[in-house]
């Protein structure tokens, strides 16, 4: 087992590993920029080493001085947590020429599963339904006789990239020009190369997609599904396990086609098999391969009573896999909701500023993966992400009373969050039933605004003003006088 | 004490023990069960309500029902943004820089205009808090900034 | 279903029952004496009622105020928690005479189990194993005979009640007169009652009790034990689920046992049937039954995904409980620490105090039940249980892991607390391997003592003094000008 | 700043940003990367060490690598004991008390002796704060009493 890992990441999921490391007694190592230099996850760790300036480029980006920092440190293995470098090959392989441990797949398997059009085509090859279109296009018409063999409404996106950038949907012939040269502007801004693929677009599709575990023995097997229907922006916000749409039969199939597709590219560690599920026929398609730890890695660990991170640590040591695909079962129904300091009333922007207040939810089956505390500065240099909420019920519905409780109880003050959004979704009938795709926040939310402030806001608004603060129009919580003023930090970080 | 926030104005006043609060011209009676660290548990008219209220310069939080709201006070406070922050003048919303008056090394006047910026269609002067000298200016005219973003360092 | 319940307790479990009443719907009746004014369970009801004075006969062992403060809020329900009037059968009909439901079962089964002679009587002739020995005995010769026949160590202990008041262990026979006489004068000092029972000594024993639960219709199944032996004073501050002890094959047995045994009462709703279990012939003897929500039922719902609040609630409203025995399995291992306002280097009597640092730990896996925060006061009138710290792992050596790291996450200062007294005991190959007799920590922790203040804390003070409160030597948190003073109060409630 | 905590010496002072410990004629350097709210993250002759530390009166808990330790400062800090509370003189420490010197209505001075306990193997005055009147007497003659329980009740 490692003495010390070195975690590339920040924010929740560089706790959520670091947690994972302590219980298992190994040392850790946080990597910073200098935005993030009082960050929860700096205070977390054993260790801590400053990589730069703020640019992601200049630290979370920057492989050479990861590779520094972990040799400097006498670390065993990186873990690369999610987004970053999580899913850089070239990174990967760097990791292990330098005699440190990559925890994660193979750097084949990644650079196998990165390209969108290449592992489509690996897919189709291997007999795993993906969704109907075309790679490998270049002309015009070449796109235009392609649509129109699939049929309109048609989906045109980036090759080489996710998460929605250079992605565009085309209702009509007379949209395919346009949509083709701006998705290409995005695509080559995003992922430095231009080839697009075209496909059917599935307009009420859901987002269904299937846990892989193994290890380096050949042992490969799945952990169940993630719904993920609840997008904004073509990015998840609400998640859950089990999924309200699937019949045994269909979960079992799914699984079998995530462990295939998966052993197509000699798969070990944790990863996610993306479908598109198309509720009317009940045909799930193959969308991409995540080849790293997910956001809502949560949820099956709750479901399955698996430690992801622990196994994914475990499993980059060389040990085996213990468990039989029949040895794993679904107990309950676990649902992640992601707090977001974004502004859902105003196009979901992010929201930035120092934390006032931050009073997390606890309680039976109630789980918070945060990376933030009272005092702490949420910047513009990354993703928003405030803290993951997760649930654990014995069925759907008390799961959702759960979240909805758990929702209420949270408090965050100085950036505007997407709590109060979140419980709207759960209130809704469609989403108690389960028929969410992933266009449906968009269609039924997109007037949506918070409450407006009542007699009683007013009132305790005013009223703390007397008091608290007695008339002193400076914040009061940020008083700098406060000797246990909470984010009063005398000195830094020299490491 | 009369408050206003937005358009809504509020007058609080302590009356014994409780407050008295007058909104619209209609008085409710509030009595304070126990107020802690930004926490407030209510008796309004009767009616128990627990707050959560942040303060940060004109802005006010406030969460009631696990919903929460923002208030801006619009009078009773010292109008203006906080632009003071580690030392460095900071932009207080984002957008746009329209202008840079000062170089690096200059004196400069509590009070003199450093830049102006664009932001929310309003045109934003960041002035100078007190008598010192440019140390360093990070913004250029036509760069769009983040809010909290550096723009000047000071040094006295 | 209810629309509102009161809970007659206080600290954690009324919070925990509160927290099940919000996921349902139900509004919530806090009650609370003087001495709780501002405690945490009145603050998070959405109503709450003053009974009076500190001391529990004017409060919370108060059956006709509770009654009335029911009546008064409208309530539908009482809720009695553990301790105070949980297992009074008066109470319970005096709940169902005033037209409310008492959330537990019929006054008949508590009355049934209440008597430990009467009770253990019942149990051999329901053929349930009981321990070796003698109930109604009245003089001397009857115990003297009894002892000898039985065979040394015997116990003497009170037929009226429990929780170690009334017992004493008599190792020979010149012991026996004296321990008869001041076991019968705690008996009649605590209970009312001086009859007394002898039975075998079992040194070595382990306590291991099976959780029943059962609904209003017939439906009558066990969710599996909880081994029980890590104890102090006769009172248990480490529990877990399975235990490391039984085979598949006794678990079965004593379940089957425990369902009968609760049976044999026309048992109804949430109850614990205890044993004692000799770990050397693997012999099993009924102890007592109690007949209420027992302070470890988190260590049941983690293993077995139920929450077990949530179906006392629904059962006593009339509600099928709709599990078979083959329904439930056990999933993974719980543990639970209970933290203790008390000195184990000192009798472990209890401190009190008002809580200058109050930090929960977070994490997968980690659940805390508290019924303190920050700023609370520490009062002598009530049971000194700070809060129930429990987590859920794939096993149960990952369920120690998560707990040593938990327990050194937990920060409390203002009162002593047992937490390092706890992670000592985690770290013994005794509790490593299960085996902990109920007497193993007076034999094995009887000369344990915390750390020793070292170079590092003297630095760590020393310096607090300069940064903080440079040469202030009034409690710096508590200070009374600081307008965010946690606990600074202003005005109290008034209800 | 000298200190003393039990029986050991300790002395603190700044030294450029960080501060020399100095015990037992031992010299370390202490370097704070951060502290906030009743924490600590230093650095001890290079070795990280986080600590959270609170004070009640000559009382530090401190927390360092998960165990609590409780250090009483006998220099450096105002002795005495805390008697005071919701307008009652409180018992400094469970015990039992011997005498009562005064009674309800009764006017007393600042410094007077109101009664006396044991504690601890030591006898214990507890002193008018203030020039006052004695309001309620909580307690009487051999009654035993738990830490922080009202004795005596004054009103100015």
């Amino acid at each position: 087992m490692f003495n010390k890992i070195l975690i590339a990441n920040r924010g929740e999921i560089a706790i959520r590993i670091m947690r994972a490391c302590r219980e298992l007694g190994i040392q850790t190592v946080a990597v910073y920029s200098e935005a993030d230099k009082d960050s929860l996850h700096v205070q977390f760790a054993d260790e801590a080493i400053l990589l730069g300036e703020a640019a992601a480029k200049e630290s979370y980006l920057n492989v050479e001085k990861l590779i520094r920092a972990a040799l400097d440190t006498q670390a065993d293995a990186i873990h690369p947590g999610y987004g970053f470098l999580s899913e850089n090959a070239s990174f990967a392989a760097a990791v292990e020429s330098a005699n440190l441990t990559f925890i994660g797949p193979s750097a084949d398997s990644i650079r196998a599963m990165g390209d969108k059009a290449e592992s489509k085509i690996l897919m189709k090859k291997a007999g795993v339904p993906t969704v109907p279109g075309y790679e490998g296009l270049e002309t015009y018409d070449d796109f235009q006789k392609a649509a129109d063999e699939i049929g309109y409404p048609v989906l045109v996106k980036a090759a080489a990239g996710g998460g929605g950038k250079g992605m565009r949907v085309v209702h009509e012939g007379s949209e395919l020009k346009e949509a083709i040269e701006l998705a290409k502007r995005e695509a080559l801004n995003a992922f430095g190369d231009e080839r697009l693929l075209v496909e059917k677009y599935l307009a009420d599709a859901h987002h269904i997609e299937i846990q892989v575990f193994g290890d380096q023995h050949g042992n490969l097997i799945h952990l169940f599904e993630r719904e993920c229907s609840v997008q904004r922006r073509h990015q998840k916000i609400i998640e859950e396990s089990p999924s309200p749409l699937l019949t045994p039969e269909i979960r079992a199939r799914m699984g079998e086609a995530a462990v295939h597709a998966a052993k197509t590219v000699n798969y070990f560690n944790a990863g996610t098999v993306e479908f598109i599920f198309d509720p009317k026929t009940s045909q799930y398609y193959f969308l991409e391969m995540n080849t790293r730890l997910q956001v809502e890695h949560p949820v099956t660990e709750l479901v399955t009573g698996l430690d992801l991170v622990r196994w994914q640590i475990r499993i980059a040591a060389g040990e085996e896999f213990p468990f039989q695909q029949e040895d794993i079962h679904q107990h309950g129904h676990a649902i992640e909701c992601r707090v977001y300091a974004e502004d859902p009333a105003n196009g979901f922007l992010p929201s930035t500023g120092k934390l006032l207040q931050f009073i997390q939810p606890y309680g039976p089956g109630v789980r918070v993966d945060s990376g933030f505390t009272l005092g702490s500065d949420v910047t513009h240099f990354y993703d928003p992400l405030l803290a993951k909420l997760i649930v654990h019920a014995e069925n759907r519905e008390a799961a959702i009373q759960r979240m909805q409780t758990a929702l209420h109880d949270f408090v965050v003050h100085g950036v505007v969050t997407n709590i109060d959004f979140m419980r709207a979704v759960l209130t809704t009938d469609d989403f108690k039933q389960g028929h969410v795709s992933t266009r449906w926040v968009e269609t039924t939310f997109n007037d949506w605004s918070p409450a407006k402030p009542d007699l009683h806001a007013l009132i305790a608004a005013a009223l703390a003003d007397v008091i608290f603060i007695s008339g002193k129009t400076q914040s009061a919580v940020a008083n700098e006088t406060d000797p246990f003023n909470p984010w009063k930090q005398t000195g830094s970080y020299r490491n | 004490m009369k408050t206003t926030f937005g358009s809504q104005n509020i007058e609080v006043n302590p009356s014994g023990e409780n407050f008295i609060a007058v909104v619209d011209g209609k008085a409710v009676n509030v009595q304070i069960i126990r107020a802690a660290h930004g926490w407030m548990d209510l008796l309004v008219d009767g009616q128990r309500v627990t707050a959560y209220v942040s303060s940060d310069m004109a802005k006010r939080w406030v969460t009631l029902n696990g919903g929460t709201m923002m208030l801006t006070k619009t009078s009773g406070a010292k109008q203006g943004v906080r632009h003071e922050h580690a030392g460095g003048l900071i932009a207080p919303m984002p957008g746009q820089i329209r202008s840079v008056a000062v170089s690096v090394g200059e004196a400069v006047k509590k009070g003199q205009t450093l830049l102006t910026m664009e932001a929310m269609k309003m045109e934003i002067r960041i002035q100078a808090l007190r008598d010192g000298k440019v140390k360093s200016v990070y913004v250029s005219q036509g760069q769009t900034v983040e809010r909290e973003q550096i723009l000047i360092e000071m040094e006295d």
